[in-house]
């Protein structure tokens, strides 16, 4: 009977800790808002299944979690922590990106960069909360509502809070529809929220050609931090309007993107075990990102104020909010907060806008501080 | 190589055979009782559970639920397979 | 004609064995059989025709074969000796699998706890034989008719032997339409083969979400050796059955899948080289394993017809012979023995249940093992 | 950990705010300003630039545009999806 | 301001050298050649794109360029370096082609060798103007007209020339309509151009099944090094005839080759960085890969002339041209230039067997200089 | 650098070409060969090998070819794309 009492001294009921039982219930939570509220499905599903996966707990011997060497998941991991995935689905984003929207109205352009101050301000919040400078930047990235940029950040400048700046990020993208509106509302007026704007001008193929190309010279020389995200996601982009690439454009946006997001959400998840995930820094990230959130709605929508008191054609202050990079959930948000009060209102198109301007605001803003801190 | 019954004796063989087959059968037994209990537990939990929907609903990817919306604004939706502006999904 | 005499010396003509010859005419006969008599063509195909590449002789220093650093095979056969490849193809078998029939009638799950036996009393055999404890645990786990499974298993325990292993694996479970059927016969009265079960309960899609979830959970804590394989079926049957995710589900049963079956199919095949594969040891692992597959099916039928001692409804003892992992074959090998007594009795519903748990018995056993003997 | 307002003056925490807003404000409005441009170019250049089609041909892969031809001879052209002998594209 | 001050030195502005610019705009060119004329679109749009993101710019600690340790784009690339995706694209390329009109005319696959006479006498210039013997060879490769083979013999044999090697070889690929037509009527009569060929008889799909599988055997055993290109090609058309693996079939040559498409092209682009490949022996690998396509295409022509000296049913000496492996494009430059004669001779058919013969040829002809050269 | 031909001596070049373009053409010709006598073979042995099916099982991936039989106990078969629970193949 002595290999019946070793045997059960191995498995997870003997090994288990309240941290572990308390983060497989953290996964089954984000299982369940995935497919109850449809929150950010195809993300929060694969992570909450991988937080249930990796707080089982094991004999050392056996290499079963992410930070075993030599265990499958560690291989899987290796995406992560080395950047690979999210480029990945950069590319595939890319390929199922149309910047029509922008195309058609340029200076919404810049409501995707005023959304960025999110990232900033938090930055400095957690250097005030005793984080370091390169730690600091990671957390900031929240703030860019971006889930790969904030992957690829914070495996450059923080690899031992990626797990819990990943899962921010995430959750926090699946509570848009919950986080965003009442400060959209808080900061306009009934009047703001009523403004209809001009409908857009038809996009040549040639511009979304030349787009794609243009826009990737432009943010590289500035910010090359950029390059990898960016240039994946015009390359994506790039094979989808040329129209002589069609067959990769489409394997990019289906095949191989589902692949790298089932792999990179399971292995995200997977990475956040109780030892080193339930911390007090762990916290402080996650308070830190809904604050982040938070300024980076009001960013755009304070901006896009701004603007009105220069423009002639007055912008919906509303589509601000959209300059954050979650798409397309930020550009909905926007339509159905202007629909309460003109369900004759068609935020939508114009939200795609500064939309898409914020993903590549949050890539530029990764950029930038990756450059800056880079050691 | 050694006498085979050795072998066996040395390699445990009988203990690791019988500890073995209970652990599986045990897991398996608990699963068994599980699956056994899921429906009455969901029944008893029904009244405070919200009523399941008869077709759970299967998205339509990349599709844009606001079509008629848009429609509305004259907006040229490229709505090909896999690659709308509005996709139902984010990455 | 000095270069060319010595090219001549470098190709596989003149450094052929009779050893690679006959492994050449091997992966011919799995070739022939896969097309010819439709047996698991999926995988014996890439099998075969990898023991026809992985045979052609050449001369070492252009690194071709899969046990040569830096060659392309070894790097596609990393996949296979790291068990990375048997928890994609279990993500993919996962968004395949539809577990109603093990739903409707939870008491044929034990059916796939017995057939297990034949695993274990495997191991007796091989320990018999002078096999190490480790490699009788890899050998022992061909019993459990699942390919992936064995793959992993003799990775961790004998990747010595993982050749031999894998493709005695395959090959039975080819062939369990000519394993089975007589066994089943034996074991059985014409009154059993006859008995028609009680149509099954509707499942709810509830049950169907709750499942995945509970049964690793199940599995993983008893058996932490199985949260690999199991944690990616679930994550698999998951992303299917909750419908929320029907576009990676579909990228993981088809795309992924596909992908990994061809290569980790093509790159076992081309590691059974004659050099390492023409051993004794292989003969006996042969041997081993087709018994393994007997035990195991009368292990399944044995159990159904103590079970029917205690019940009222009582179960066809040939769907214990589904208890093995071969699935769907084994399913349809009961359909059809059952229908060559009493056509209008449909078994095959019926026998998914204790095939499909037959997969989770396998894999908690392969679990167990590697705790057992891990170093 | 130090007084937070310190943290923030040895981290830079303002200079790196102003300096990154600065930075990305100026990446994209430059985009800004190039889409702004790029029809106006493109309206320059139209007379020297070839008319663009109106609906750029999609390649229908691996369609095999001789068919013609190609019954001609009566050859059998297996051109189920993806698998033409003749295709379009070449790796 | 002292952060923004240094952040400007980071810029891909302060550090662009002419050769980076003048690179960007050859990637520039080569997505316009593969968008405005369709010149090999799937290649040419991922490796230009490729160079324009290669050469931005940036500073060394963070790690972004192919050439960078743990850089993402050092990750993709190893798949180029370690020879790994040329084997993968073989396989897809396997699994959509149709060896019929090969099969059903088998005197029309010498063409296919003799048009391998563009690589040797390539070696033969190389040597002359100072390449070493392997880089010789690599280089000569050129003339094989195969973008994989090519990256897969000089990641082998001259992995510092890769980059100009395999552009070399695209590039010339993607101007087969343009280079081959005027060599093709220099070196024929009206007459010959005229000659009508009898119709291909049915080839069974019997044939079709042992076709791959005994070719491979030839091609292996007599060039090894051939192995692993050919392996996958047959294993490829196995995948695709055998019908019964219609779905690993359609995964290779759908979902499988075009990711590896996407992420060859664009690394191997990537690669080629000013700095190493703006070189005078860039210069020299570009002209001797011009010359090797005129050499292959006068080869092929010229040998189906000698071959009209002995056959009763002549050969349209055009087909000759076919045999340099850029299939399709070489078949329909032939097809083309007969249609100017007559526009009533199909030859498209008749000139897909040299072409797929070539793609036999040249890999064989890898695998010669690969066993002569590997040290 | 050296003299041209003298590195094209010094590296064998005139020999490696012959050898290969010997090598190649063995390799094609051995091939082109066994093309030729294929048909003739399978003619020969056609008598001892099984008739070949004129048009050979295309499997539908994933359908239930007991279809009817399921139909018969009246269970609900989710037969949609890709994901029967009673598929043709295993992995
Ligand atoms: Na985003
Ligand atoms: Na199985
Ligand atoms: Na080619």
């Amino acid at each position: 009977m002595e290999i019946l009492f070793e045997f059960l001294k191995t498995t997870g009921f003997a090994m288990m800790t309240w941290g572990n039982a308390l983060m497989i219930i953290v996964g089954i939570f984000f299982v369940s808002l995935a497919i109850i509220k449809d929150y950010e499905p195809l993300l929060l599903l694969p992570i909450g299944f991988g937080a249930i996966v990796g707080n089982i707990p094991s004999i050392d011997s056996m290499a079963l979690n992410v930070y075993q060497e030599g265990s499958v998941l560690s291989f899987l991991y290796l995406g992560v922590s080395k950047g690979i995935y999210p480029p990945l689905i950069f590319l595939g984003i890319g390929a199922m990106t149309d910047f029509s929207a922008m195309l058609s109205n340029p200076k919404l352009v810049l409501l995707g960069a005023a959304a960025q101050i999110g990232i900033f301000l938090t930055l400095i919040g957690a250097l005030y909360l005793g984080f370091s400078p390169s730690e600091s930047g990671a957390i900031g990235i929240i703030g860019g509502a971006d889930g790969p940029t904030a992957i690829f950040l914070s495996s450059k400048l923080a690899p031992h809070l990626l797990g819990s700046i990943a899962i921010a990020a995430y959750s926090y993208m699946a509570l848009v529809p919950v986080i965003q509106p009442p400060i959209m509302r808080l900061l306009t007026t009934k009047k703001e929220r009523l403004i209809r704007m001009k409908e857009p001008r038809h996009v040549s193929q040639r511009e979304k050609i030349i787009f794609p190309v243009a826009v990737f010279l432009i943010s590289a020389l500035i910010a090359p931090g950029s390059i990898v995200l960016i240039g994946m996601l015009c390359l994506g982009n790039l094979l989808k309007e040329s129209c002589v690439t069609e067959r990769l454009a489409n394997t990019a946006r289906n095949a191989m993107i589902d692949t790298v997001t089932i792999i990179l959400g399971f292995s995200v998840g997977a990475s956040a075990q109780a030892q080193t995930f339930l911390t007090s820094q762990s916290l402080l990230v996650f308070a830190l990102g809904a604050i982040s959130f938070g300024i980076a709605t009001a960013g755009g929508v304070v901006f896009a104020k701004c603007m009105n008191l220069f423009l002639k054609d007055k912008i919906n202050p509303l589509i601000g909010a959209a300059g954050v990079s979650a798409v397309p959930d930020s550009a909905r948000v926007v339509q159905m907060v202007g629909q309460k009060e003109d369900p004759h209102n068609f935020l939508l198109m114009h939200a795609m806008a500064p939309n898409v301007a914020g993903v590549l605001g949050s890539a530029i803003a990764a950029g930038i501080l990756w450059s800056i801190f880079v050691k | 190589m050694n006498s085979g019954v050795q072998n066996i004796v040395n390699g445990q063989g009988i203990m690791i055979t019988i500890s073995g087959m209970l652990i599986v059968f045990a897991a398996l037994a608990i699963t068994s009782f599980f699956i056994y209990l899921l429906p009455i537990f969901l029944r008893i939990f029904a009244s405070i559970l919200p009523a399941e929907e008869t077709s759970h609903h299967i998205p339509a990817f990349y599709s844009a639920p606001e079509d008629e919306a848009l429609a509305a604004i004259g907006f040229a939706l490229h709505s090909e397979a896999g690659g709308s502006m509005v996709g139902k999904e984010s990455f």
